[in-house]
């Protein structure tokens, strides 16, 4: 493949750790000690794990060789959409580990803690102004974390008007956190079905709502890349029985400073900040996912948040309304900062570009994508576009195909098979920080992939082929797991 | 803006493309009625210099710097960090990576968790270790809706009283809108948790207990468990120093069901608090109701070695309401950190350094109760213990702060009757001068 | 190759820098002017030259995928002989980044420069420890530059005894940097034959050695990897007929704490801290040479050093004999800063230890690898030993042959041609810092490949085959020199 | 010893391997006589965690912090530098490598010094750039060494007295084996080289002027190289300030034949004075005199572009003593750090922030000549310039030093009368506030 950046080059092979390394070996220094030897009670004490002894040059050859085999935002083009896998600044990884915060202690008073609670409390506020909504807490250490931290206050919300609800609406595109977010506070979710147009529709809602239900949870824009245009009208017949209306914000990276989350009728929202607000979250974590409400909720939010009073910064007092602590401290505290330095590098100007550049961005791809694969609705799209494989099917090539030839052409794939509404599913996210020179190699690449699939579909079933290994046998793994070495 | 690409020209080309003249039409399905009214209430802009300024002036702001000698624990713990592991933690494509999803392009991030599951494995004595929880809290309260799913029927739990308070806190959060009833088990004059009251209790799915726990105290978890199975529970144990089993017995040795803590003490800073590590584990019997994500080993076309994510059955991609978790991101660079810094100690380092630790603690303890103060708990204890001061501590206190130590935690705040009494923590961090500083001011 | 850590995976093409970007990004952020716009000269204004305009992804991206086509230390074995390419310790990075010394300014006064100073001074000391001479200066800014600044205290010394001396001995062993140093003295390099045993002989020297002739340059040990075991009756003959001895420390790595230079005969000494004391030197530098002396040379050394009173670090005051100024200010200062990390850390025990290891890894890869390369000298070896293709010739395989398909199995090639005494030499380091199976599998390796040079010998001359270009052609690289995209 | 591997077991198979029984014997080649006698003086073995506080002790020692203003250039620069440049260049492929000897191996630096050697080549206006000298002072001389050997039988060589004093000591260092003959030029009264001893002289090789100069002031280069080359010698332009022809002419442009200056200012910390980076270039027809490795593109067996080290004819390691120079082991992390720097700035970045620090510098100029002080050269400077103060200036300079200002640097010790003059040097890390500050304490 001419074009794509993807190309062969060396790579060094690994052994697992515990392959590797000699008894006596050290990697890191132990002070001596300075103490007399205390006795110790033996029938308590073990003989410590099995870890192999190496020293600092097999580790760190190890993680460097390690590192090779894997590809991030800093390789290439990573559009797994609904992920917004964008760049992540690196001054604020240096933030974020500046001594002064990295040896913080969360059990110190507030007076010694000035620094590390302002810094909590101005992302409080950004927040909300960002979301349009009143009051937040930073506790929620990833987005389904801030889902639950949701459904609680709906419950707590529901309890406190001396009600049990005992369901909830769910869209069928919803992420699986949602419904999983839902039943862990007892709600039962009852499916939504997108409507042809890819958004839900007003009268389905009206139909489903009742006063056993405790609300209903929307993404927005959704999870096919679609802004729910009904979603004041359905936040209306929501309210009207009394329910809430929570809003999974993990794709607020389409409409900061466009859409106003209060003024769509959203009474709670989680934010992604290791999406929208770029902070690093390397092999699957760590998140961060603030909670925000109106006003009438905040008593609910997850205590303690941050005060501030004009001159000191403190935690606040006990709220017995609050629906209690969700974290042993204040959540991801070093992805709040980099969070922090993220709006501050960007200000609002910049921030509402972010979103117009990734609905620009995404937009452009599904123009120009939508001529060699399918696209399950070809409406105006924001920060996404889910395609599929159905043009592909009749040569036996289906998405995965698809997805592993990307790699071999030096691209993360799309997220593909979800949402589950659109059979294999394509769904991609370039995010605002790829140019359009990037752009139009990917449509290039995708474009030639297409052509395979028709000429030499054998490419894509046997794809990939650069990596240290190939298709991994995933039924293998799951019948007979292997979980421990 | 340095992270924006888009030039005018650029985005007049795309315009063109998508068939659109401005923004305004780009955003043509953002109904008026949700449009955000004005400019956003956010700073102007700031330069990486200024971003610079404005972040040292917030540091500034923290009177206890880190040169200070911190000797409070309480669920984070300050240890050295050699500076290969976030030189080396730090290389982007660890980094600036998500959910290792397509394993073929993934293999580094999955090798490297399959390692965390295998050292945890080993660390906590358990059959098999998950790639991570949020944190310990989540994760013990995680662990205890899977000692209900486990033992399907019952209703109730019971977690000791010298489980962390904020776990405790975090546990009645999850639990709150269940219909699960949490039951108390107090701890006795040695500072281990009272069982007594367990005998003869019936539908008990599960009981949590801490070890070291929050006073620093390792429990009798070999007699623990047997009397917690001896109910027809579940033990569950939970950590927040999991440097203690260098030293002590890992909770899965003595009996317990399903492990779990939090693992900042291995190489990840204090950081306020967070980021952390959830550790999680369990026997093998229960791996299709744990949470979170499960990396596996398998083999390629070729027969090759390699890593995916597996069981995912029971995760909330695939199973939705019906998973045994919502979680979904979870702790990926701790997890890959701590792996470096147990790979970095190795088997004989963290024997060394858990001794160290243990020894520097004794140390104190000891020259504390010579001083005449009480060491509330008799039980052995590892990092932490408690000590109740004759007289008020709190000039002391704050006396010691002036000279760069913190010295130790009140617990006023967490138990009744303990205004007094204070939780001090020491690690290898701490030198011996540092201790006779307190030791003497406590002398005066 | 089954044993050998080299395999194949995904890196990424990328063009060159100004085949990127587009006028109007911007990778930095710059200052808005906070003072009026001053009026400017137009006659000597110009119109700046013509670099690309990139955004931050694109800085990043593509140093990133560069780096992908590089192998550091860390990669893996590195064993290019005389380079001594041991382990970069992390965190004498760290030390060396320290915002206090890496924003301290070298021309304010000695009193707002303790630190800085104290560095220097504790260095002097350290080295002149190590190598057992008495003064030091830290000026040069590497090897090359240490050796000048011998050369130049050669010319001075003779100069203060009212001689103008013009040759000066010179081993044919001896890098190619020493007669060329010595040139810029105005000495003329009379070459020495190395003898059979690989090492000077006494007689060439009483033979060569007269009063027109300035000194000696030798390594020691050599770049033969052996100790010149007659150094000192050499240095005697020297010496009587009024010359100096020059030893070359670039190898100071096999005998710290084992050889003194002072006992050997050495008058002035540099030592390569880049190779000897760790600190990385990524694409060919910046290395450190610092200049050892016997005292009564240390009036020449180039100033200004750093003194200490017991009180207060000074940098000394003008020393009219001095050779004078070599760099700028004093030196490569970054590197001076991780060596002593690097001395700090080991001690010297530890040093020692690094001397002992480095020579039995040397060994062991000596006695294991003869049976299959020839050895051109079987002797006792020190750091490194020195094989040759003569086995392979019959093959039609050269040592560049060798050396390609050693880059594919995942090693970096040993330093071949050099010596030039021995004909397509393979001279072979491993240094203290590879471990016993890093040898063995690198043993393997070798004997794989010198078996395929007989079997079948198009994979050595056609590879290397795993990296982003196959051989490159260095004639046509020289014969239309294209220096300047 | 954590980097070094060695176990009991491994030495003793090692030993018995190579047939010795100890270390001893595997030293048997170093003569007796030669053996260091007992142990080395140096102080214990560190731990990492004592290293960090010997280290934090001594940069204690470090009065003038980072966060102080320091009005000082004279060779080396304050500006920001953003923070992705050390984390990309931090990555350890090209940390940890050396020398680009086996090309296939290395294009990652390779591509990258031939970028350098494009950007420094645009940057300076000339031909071709090598890839680096040790720092601005050693380029210069072998600069000079260069004109000799090209200009053959010509024995003499030119040099401004208002190049840095630094430069000329060391040019002075290199020169002085030589028969060369080394004519100083004096300065005009504002404050550029005065060439009108030159005319009419022959015999000299080459002449080298710095612009900026010394003093800040911009060199009339055109002029000064017409009448360079009017008496048959080469042009030499040295520089300390790069950043400058952001804004004026190249060197190259104005007519210089070799360029040659300091590029610590692309993206290098101060750091004391080093490492730096010697930036270096010259016309196509002198390419075979320079020193200094070149990197080629040319083409691998299929054609394919890639780079390697060329006319390494003119390099130590092929031509010993008739080599061009001696230098081997060059500034290779800078020379890619710098590229990386000028990436990031881009053309109209750099033209940006040279206009910055210009506006910056003539705001302060203006001011301080409105407070009575007296500008000492009237030709137009950049970044830096001369300033005589009325009265004594010291007590001023203690006070704003205090006041974490270091104003500018006395030149009193490198010009005979300059008791009171100061060069003043501004940045785009200093503010307006700053400036201010130090014109109020001035106006005092
Ligand atoms: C739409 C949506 N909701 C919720 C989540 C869950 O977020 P997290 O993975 O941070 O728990 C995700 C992320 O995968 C998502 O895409
Ligand atoms: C024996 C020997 N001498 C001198 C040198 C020159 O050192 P440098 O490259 O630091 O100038 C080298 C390094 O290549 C060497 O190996």
């Amino acid at each position: 493949m001419n074009s794509a950046p993807g190309q062969s080059g060396l790579i060094m092979d690994e052994p697992l750790l515990w392959e590797k390394g000699k008894t006596g070996r050290n990697g890191m220094s132990i002070p001596e000690s300075d103490v007399p030897a205390a006795p110790i009670p033996d029938k308590l004490c073990g003989n410590g794990p099995d870890f192999p002894d190496l020293y600092e040059v097999e580790v760190v050859r190890h993680y460097t060789r390690l590192s090779q085999w894997n590809f991030g935002v800093d390789t290439g083009m990573y559009p797994l959409g609904s992920c917004t896998m964008k760049y992540n600044p690196k001054i604020n990884e240096k933030h974020a580990a500046a001594p002064e915060l990295a040896a913080a202690h969360p059990m110190l008073g507030d007076e010694y803690c000035q620094g590390t609670l302002r810094i909590i409390y101005e992302l409080q506020q950004y927040l909300a102004a960002i979301t349009g909504l009143d009051a937040v807490s930073v506790q929620p250490a990833a987005g389904a974390h801030g889902e639950l931290a949701g459904m609680l206050i709906f419950e707590a919300y529901h309890r406190s008007n001396g009600q049990k609800r005992t369901k909830i609406l769910m869209p069928d595109t919803a992420h699986g956190t949602n419904p999983a977010s839902a039943a862990l506070c007892g709600y039962k979710p009852v499916p939504i079905k997108s409507g042809n147009r890819g958004i839900l529709n007003v009268g389905q809602i009206r139909e489903l709502m009742d006063e056993e239900t405790a609300g209903i949870m929307i993404t927005n824009p959704n999870t096919l890349g679609l802004f729910e245009e009904n979603i004041r009208e359905i936040a209306e017949i929501v309210h009207e029985k009394g329910g809430l209306v929570y809003g999974d914000g993990a794709n607020m990276n389409a409409v900061m400073g466009i859409a106003d989350m209060k003024k769509c009728g959203v009474d709670v929202l989680h934010l992604n900040l290791h999406k929208t607000f770029s902070t690093p979250h390397g092999g699957g974590g760590p998140g961060a996912g603030p909670v925000c409400v109106v006003d009438k909720l905040a008593g609910f939010l997850p205590s303690p948040r941050v005060e501030f009073d004009g001159t000191t910064y403190r935690l606040e007092a006990y709220r017995p309304e609050s629906v209690g602590r969700m974290h042993s401290f204040h959540g991801n505290y070093g992805v709040l900062v980099r969070a922090l330095c993220y709006i501050l590098t960007m200000g609002a100007q910049n921030l509402k570009k972010v979103s117009q550049y990734a609905v620009l961005n995404a937009s452009y791809l599904k123009v120009k994508l939508k001529e060699h694969l399918h696209l399950a609705y070809d409406r105006p799209c924001m920060h996404e576009a889910v395609f599929s494989d159905k043009k592909q099917l009749e040569f036996k090539v289906t998405t995965l195909d698809i997805a592993k030839r990307l790699m071999d052409s030096g691209y993360h794939p799309p997220t593909i098979y979800f949402p589950l509404v659109v059979p294999g599913a394509i769904m991609i996210e370039p995010t605002e920080t790829e140019s359009l020179e990037e752009l139009d190699t990917f449509i290039e690449v995708v474009k030639q992939i297409v052509t395979e699939a028709r000429t030499t579909p054998e490419l894509l079933r046997n794809a990939p082929q650069r990596f240290k290994v190939k298709r991994l046998d995933e039924t293998q793994a799951a019948r007979k797991p292997c979980l421990c070495g | 803006m340095r992270y924006l690409p888009h030039t005018e020209a650029d985005i007049q080309v795309m315009f063109d493309a998508i068939g659109v003249k401005d923004f305004e039409e780009l955003f043509q399905t953002v109904p008026e009625a949700c449009r955000y009214d004005g400019e956003m209430e956010i700073p102007e802009a700031k330069t990486e210099w200024n971003l610079n300024r404005y972040m040292g002036k917030i540091r500034s702001m923290m009177p206890v710097s880190p040169d200070h000698n911190v000797l409070i624990g309480a669920g984070r713990y300050q240890h050295h960090i050699p500076a290969a592991i976030p030189s080396v933690m730090g290389r982007s494509e660890f980094l600036t990576a998500y959910t290792p999803y397509q394993p073929e392009m993934a293999q580094g991030t999955l090798q490297g968790l399959f390692e965390y599951q295998t050292l945890t494995a080993r660390l906590l004595g358990v059959d098999v270790a998950n790639a991570s929880m949020y944190d310990g809290a989540t994760g013990l309260a995680e662990a205890l809706l899977m000692g209900l799913r486990v033992a399907r029927k019952k209703t109730r739990i019971a977690i000791s009283m010298a489980i962390h308070p904020h776990f405790r806190e975090v546990v009645a959060t999850y639990f709150r809108p269940t219909d699960y009833e949490i039951i108390e088990l107090p701890f006795l004059k040695d500072g281990r948790t009272d069982l007594s009251s367990l005998a003869g209790e019936d539908g008990i799915a599960a009981v949590a207990l801490q070890s070291p726990n929050f006073f620093g105290v390792i429990e009798d978890m070999e007699a623990a468990a047997t009397a917690v199975h001896d109910v027809g529970a579940l033990c569950v144990s939970c950590f927040t120093e999991p440097l203690a089993f260098g030293l002590f017995k890992s909770p899965g040795s003595c009996g317990a069901d399903i492990v779990c803590g939090e693992g900042q003490s291995l190489g990840i800073p204090v950081s306020f608090g967070g980021p952390g590590l959830g550790m999680f584990g369990c026997r093998d019997a229960f791996v299709r109701n744990m949470p979170g994500r499960l990396v596996g080993e398998t083999t390629d076309l070729d027969g090759k070695r390699g890593y995916v994510l597996t069981l995912s059955t029971r995760e909330q991609h695939i199973r939705r309401e019906k998973a045994t978790s919502n979680i979904c991101s979870n702790q990926g660079i701790c997890t890959l950190t701590a792996t470096m810094y147990m790979a970095s100690l190795g088997g004989t380092g963290l024997r060394k350094l858990a001794r160290l630790n243990y020894d520097k603690t004794e140390y104190l303890k000891k020259a504390l109760q010579e001083t005449g103060a009480e060491c509330c708990f008799s039980a052995p204890t590892f990092n932490e213990f408690v000590v109740e001061f004759k007289n008020d501590f709190s000039t002391t206190w704050k006396k010691l702060m002036e000279r760069g130590i913190v010295a130790g935690l009140n617990l006023g705040r967490f138990y009744p009757g303990f205004d007094n009494r204070y939780l001090f923590c020491v690690t290898e961090t701490v030198s011996k001068d540092v201790l006779d500083m307190v030791i003497s001011e406590v002398e005066k």
